[in-house]
């Protein structure tokens, strides 16, 4: 080594130890970390993509599928979960969820989101305000209850769905969110989901799986035309979906650095890959590629890679997002009519089955790299950088994730069912739930 | 030749397209409607302004026929779109003096 | 006190001290504040976030609740008017409102937004560019225009409401701004206003309410059915409403730090506070809950949460909506209804109202600590915290408002009645004003 | 000079000194520049921003201007152009524009993305990770060729469109956005072009008028009515476009600082004055003042600025706007009717021509002070600051942009034409692409 | 029985339905159209290309009376829609030669 | 007097429109319908759901005519709507025995 290198290093070890001491001191004077404000300005930016992913987002990729007199009462959903998740977020689920209590649910420090100043900052992100953790973390919870709407729209009343979503959202959302984020045992077992495979996407597909059965089909199912009636609007839909989620899976690395960065550009290459692939399945198969194919593929692909996004590379988001594109096509067209349940738009067929594929190739691409971190100095590598047994670990999540889901969202669709009813009566579902649950008409 | 008009629910379209076929009519012209009648609509209230919604989505089924099948064309429309249920809808018969076929210009019988 | 203990605080000092040396030489260095990254980064996505508010966000809201003849004039006023004020704001708007000059009205410095360069900043917004701070104020300019509007749908002559709203714009918008967030008396006075309940809402709402007074009520009314033609237009410019306020409300706090992401957290709260709140009224009420209900509701939140944001915390937040979306409900339907005035889509029953709930109840709910500055080293307390005087002060600033803009938007009215007109003739409010004012249809 | 000054000026360049040492010795120890967190959330937002432009911006700014049997395929050219264009960009696009190579073409030391790191940055833009900018420039080669779909719309064949836009982005996009931006001869020889005047909207442009007198004139045109059928949809669009514009140019200076700033105001500011001078020209001409109008307007000045922004002051940016505006509606209207050609929703006149005023008006507006660098310490000056060569330069940019995007899009056409046939059939045209294409209709 | 057809301008419509409804009218379908006539449209222009709107939009009133009703439908119905500007609209009437009320079966009169 | 029903493709309006101009037509009225006929239309799937769209857009076009009109107004239309392509559609003609025009009050061929 020479001389020259030798002082290069040793300079370069006394310039590390500056910005240290120096951070350290303001630790001390602060005795607490301090916000970076460029992390800040990406997470508030995020909070409001991914807000706009359920409204209007999932609002009008939903509102568009159903039949013209459903329109309303479909965009009513989201708008409406939206509402009543914020608030009982507030009162009480983030707090369950997001703070410190035991490896199965979080404790009560922040009922009512009580204890919050300008400065408090969590320890699972601690560059930024806690109020903007909170508020972006409320974001997702939003996001999973709507997508189950998908799965019951046509026919649900909305009295019964405000009901079941408020205990979905407190006995299945928030334990399942803090046993993989917030300190809880899948987390700590190495299950990995970067931005919600697990919490968000099989979740709401499993739970939406379930609410079909407990339904039953739509009047005319296989009868009448029942096709979509207007698809600009589920175009829209997808679209600001897809920008959303720039927010969603970006935003899940809590800071505006190369993580961040990876997390963002893989997302673009799966979803555009998804897209195609469905388009061309759909090509061949169907002899034309249709609208409400490639935007259902642009939406598989965005769910596979939000578990993988912050792990994986370019070239393995690639591969997840055509084996998500050819699945979910495959499972919203010949699956569904296998088995012979009617979710009406599908949120099992993409959300499940994509949320599903993409956690399981998360064991597969994931690049230890990515994932160095104080607490993990080695990162977590997958299947092809020689660590099968990541494989097993997401296999135990997302088994213990379509468990709980599906048994819990089974007894509680029971329960709402037995105080309110569930389903519509003929009439209302004959002449369109806009005007008879809302008294309201798109002209 | 007759036309047969009739007004039924919307979601009753495709069965009364299907009975029609059975009869071997080979074509019929639909547009959609707004119906007033016994049956009465909802209250639309936008921010306090109410609007009795008096006018309710039908269907109207226009269909000419030679007059031999007008009688059983009407039969199978009532069979078809019958619910039991107020606001089935009506069917009208109105005589047709001539029809042609635009493409072909074959007139009367043959024009349907 | 133990040693340690002072030995910790002494090293906490001394610690502190060096950033703060470091600042300040580098302030002498350069000789003016420097620009912070972050916080420009969320200021520019603020402006864009603001801007979204009124195309599409306002544009879709009003285009969706007219009838279908109206549908394009009424999306043409949002945009014409944001072209309109952007100009006029470069021209002389901006200077007069936020460049230093009298307790009444601004300077003249900044005419033609001259002077400015990469690295100028406002005094008013030192960490940032003053081209961002000038163009994220223009786009509130924008949007208090285009919400006066709503209150002469289906009725203004195109060309009177371009000349109204260019007087407006520069004999009301800029002096209120200036007033209260310029440098102006009613700042000066104490008055808590953090993102316009009083500079846009209850302005832009007395404005509109005035403005129906005198062009009378739409033809038809209470007798033809003008119920809204397509509410699905209506819910995706609420949603990008509240979306876009995040750039609203926590763009006020103009960086990305602790207090924006506060008054991010009430504006959620709020907003999903009051549109359950409106919902559940009207479920009540009327028997049934309407989407029109629950996105007005939404807006009445966000509306009254704007003063409040970045000086009330979550709890204050939710009572704000509640208040909020139940008074809104009551004044656009109610009170509406009983004295009789035609405020077509209820600019002054929403803005107006929503706007005064909110200014009081910051007055009611404001904490300290969260406007702690160098100004103010003790932060402004509301009645809750034991200053009762802050609600008399912001009664005083609701009053100043609203009769400035009363009296000075009906005599502009008069005037450009008596140079245009202000109404369009019978057969044009028959046909449809998309036809005869702009020669085009929805077809 | 005083005592006090002089140590005051001491104290600075002390000062500054300061932070040169730790930055110094910061890159010494990590060995590459550093990552900056707030110019990092910025361009993380710009991504989402111009993606938002094409999807779902274009998508509904095109739907809403055709007629309704073809709103679907519309919406679908831009959302499967988003999908195509993301993966041959991450195969090979970015690559060839954006890395190392020739004057004329890149290297290949990025294809399928490869070696990208979470701290790997490009000399091109180094505060930022490479995978940011790698896909914020995909998002711009993505929405350059969803531009041309516009000149070619109700009447080309979707799989032939998809084959010509891989041809198109490899063979035209990628080779010109290197010459002007990717360390090229048209940069070296001083072409100012900040976020893509030449690169995106001449390009783009010319490319649409060779295929819309490749493909020939649309059934029916001049004789059977092709009015728009929702501009309602091609509001929302241009509103989006504006919106995500923000990206685009403030985007271009690749950080959150001044120069964002600076162009984030010019950019609105042409915008609307833009909108305004094509709408008042319309008023004067036609006697009424459209909607189709003024959202061309605007989007003519936002075209017409790209190039300028980041090198031009407010004033600038007014007249650069106001001639825009003018110039694009005389081309959209008049020029179009003389010359003959059917370039169905004028791509050509507002881009091409916009493209074109921009990049010209760049040359005489530009301000040195602007774009000073550590490469160029005095920055480039315009016409007005005299320096007449600028324009010069500025018109070989043009030219050389025009005859390379002109005969290479013809050459491609014709190959494509060869293979697959451009048009559809007359069945097609006549029924809709809608439902013959893509097996779907709007109900 | 008789169908009296009326096209009229649509913001008659609730004058019309409620003119009907005192005369004991019980049922009308009504559907949008576009009408052509004397009353002339405006011209659109979209970007240089001009389309005279010839089509304005009318709402065509279809309602089935027995024979006595129609000379009195047919006079409220210009009543209500009159307002003595160019393009007030028309009223037809023919003839209906059975009509079948789908609910019951009823026919001819007892079906209206 | 005569009403001309026709149904004819979408894209045809306006040539029938000045064709029936040219006879001295001052009026008539238009609807957008579906129609359902020989031409066969397109089957659409929807994420594994077919649905076959046996119905078209057509357009129906109405004209009420004085008798001796009506013969070159069915020929009018009849050539100005021909494609010589399947499902170019149909004219119908119905007997009409009352016209008034609710402006003036006018009736029959002063209606018109
Ligand atoms: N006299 C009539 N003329 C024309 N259409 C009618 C008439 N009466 C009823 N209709 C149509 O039939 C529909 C059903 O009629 P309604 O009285 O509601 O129930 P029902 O058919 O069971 O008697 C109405 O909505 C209307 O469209
Ligand atoms: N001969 C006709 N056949 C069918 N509809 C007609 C006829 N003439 C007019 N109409 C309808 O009546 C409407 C009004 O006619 P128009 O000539 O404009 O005014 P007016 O009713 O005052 O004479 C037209 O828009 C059209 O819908
Ligand atoms: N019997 C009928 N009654 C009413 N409308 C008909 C009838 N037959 C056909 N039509 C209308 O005419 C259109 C064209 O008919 P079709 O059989 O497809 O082709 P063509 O007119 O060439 O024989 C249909 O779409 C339908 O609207």
């Amino acid at each position: 080594m020479s001389v020259a290198t030798l002082l290069n290093r040793l300079a370069g070890v006394l310039a590390g130890f500056v910005p240290v001491l120096l951070a350290g001191a303001a630790a001390l004077a602060a005795d607490k970390p301090a916000i970076d404000h460029g992390d800040t300005a990406w997470m508030l930016a995020s909070t409001a993509l991914v807000l706009m992913m359920t409204i209007p987002g999932v609002a009008l990729f939903y509102g568009g599928m159903v039949r013209k007199m459903n329109v309303l009462a479909t965009v009513m959903q989201s708008f409406a979960i939206t509402c009543l998740v914020s608030v009982l977020w507030m009162v009480i689920g983030y707090t369950l969820a997001f703070t410190e209590g035991s490896p199965v649910i979080g404790g009560l420090t922040r009922v009512f989101m009580r204890g919050l100043d300008l400065t408090t900052t969590s320890s699972l992100a601690p560059t930024i305000p806690e109020t903007v953790y909170a508020i972006y973390q409320m974001t997702f919870a939003i996001i999973t209850c709507a997508l189950i709407c998908g799965a019951v729209a046509d026919r649900m009343r909305f009295s019964a769905l405000l009901l079941f979503i408020s205990f979905w959202l407190i006995l299945v959302y928030v334990p399942i969110a803090h046993w993989v984020w917030g300190g809880g045992f899948l987390g700590a077992a190495g299950v990995l989901d970067f931005a919600g495979g697990t919490v968000v996407h099989i979740n709401a597909g499993v739970a939406g799986l379930v609410a079909a059965l407990v339904l039953g089909k739509r009047r005319g199912y296989k009868v009448e035309n029942l096709a979509p009636h207007n698809l600009v609007l589920s175009v829209v839909g997808a679209s600001l979906l897809w920008v959303g989620w720039f927010g969603f899976n970006a935003g899940s690395a809590v800071a505006a650095d190369g993580r961040a960065g990876m997390a963002m550009a893989v997302t673009q290459i799966a979803t555009a890959a998804a897209a195609l692939a469905w388009m061309f399945s759909e090509w061949m198969v169907q002899s034309k590629p249709s609208v409400l194919g490639i935007i259902s593929g642009a939406v598989a692909g965005l769910v596979a890679i939000t578990p993988a996004s912050g792990f994986v590379a370019p070239g393995g988001a690639l591969v997840i997002g055509l084996v998500a594109g050819v699945l979910c096509f495959w499972a919203s067209t010949s699956l569904k009519n296998a088995l012979g349940y009617d979710d009406s738009l599908d949120a099992f067929g993409v959300h499940g089955i994509g949320g599903i594929v993409g956690a399981l190739l998360t064991g597969v691409f994931a690049v230890a790299a990515f994932s160095v971190s104080a607490d993990s100095p080695e990162g977590t590598a997958g299947l092809l950088e020689g660590n099968p047994r990541q494989v097993l670990t997401q296999l135990i999540g997302i088994g213990v994730t379509v468990v709980y889901t599906g048994v819990v969202s089974l007894i509680l669709l029971k329960i709402v069912d037995a105080i309110l009813g569930l389903r519509v009566d003929q009439e209302t579902e004959r002449e369109g739930l806009d005007l008879r649950l809302h008294g309201e008409t798109v002209h | 030749m007759k036309m047969i008009m009739a007004i039924i629910k919307p979601f009753k379209l495709d069965e009364v397209r299907e009975a029609l076929t059975t009869l071997g009519i080979q074509g019929l012209t639909v547009s959609e409607v707004k119906g007033f009648g016994r049956q009465k609509g909802q209250t639309e209230i936008y921010r306090g302004a109410e609007y009795s919604v008096s006018f309710l989505p039908k269907v109207k089924i226009e269909v000419v026929v030679t007059d031999d099948l007008a009688e059983s064309v009407i039969e199978g429309i009532q069979k078809a779109a019958n619910t039991g249920r107020i606001g089935d809808g009506k069917i009208f018969m109105i005589d047709i003096s001539a029809a042609v076929r635009i493409r072909t210009g074959e007139t009367n019988a043959d024009a349907l």
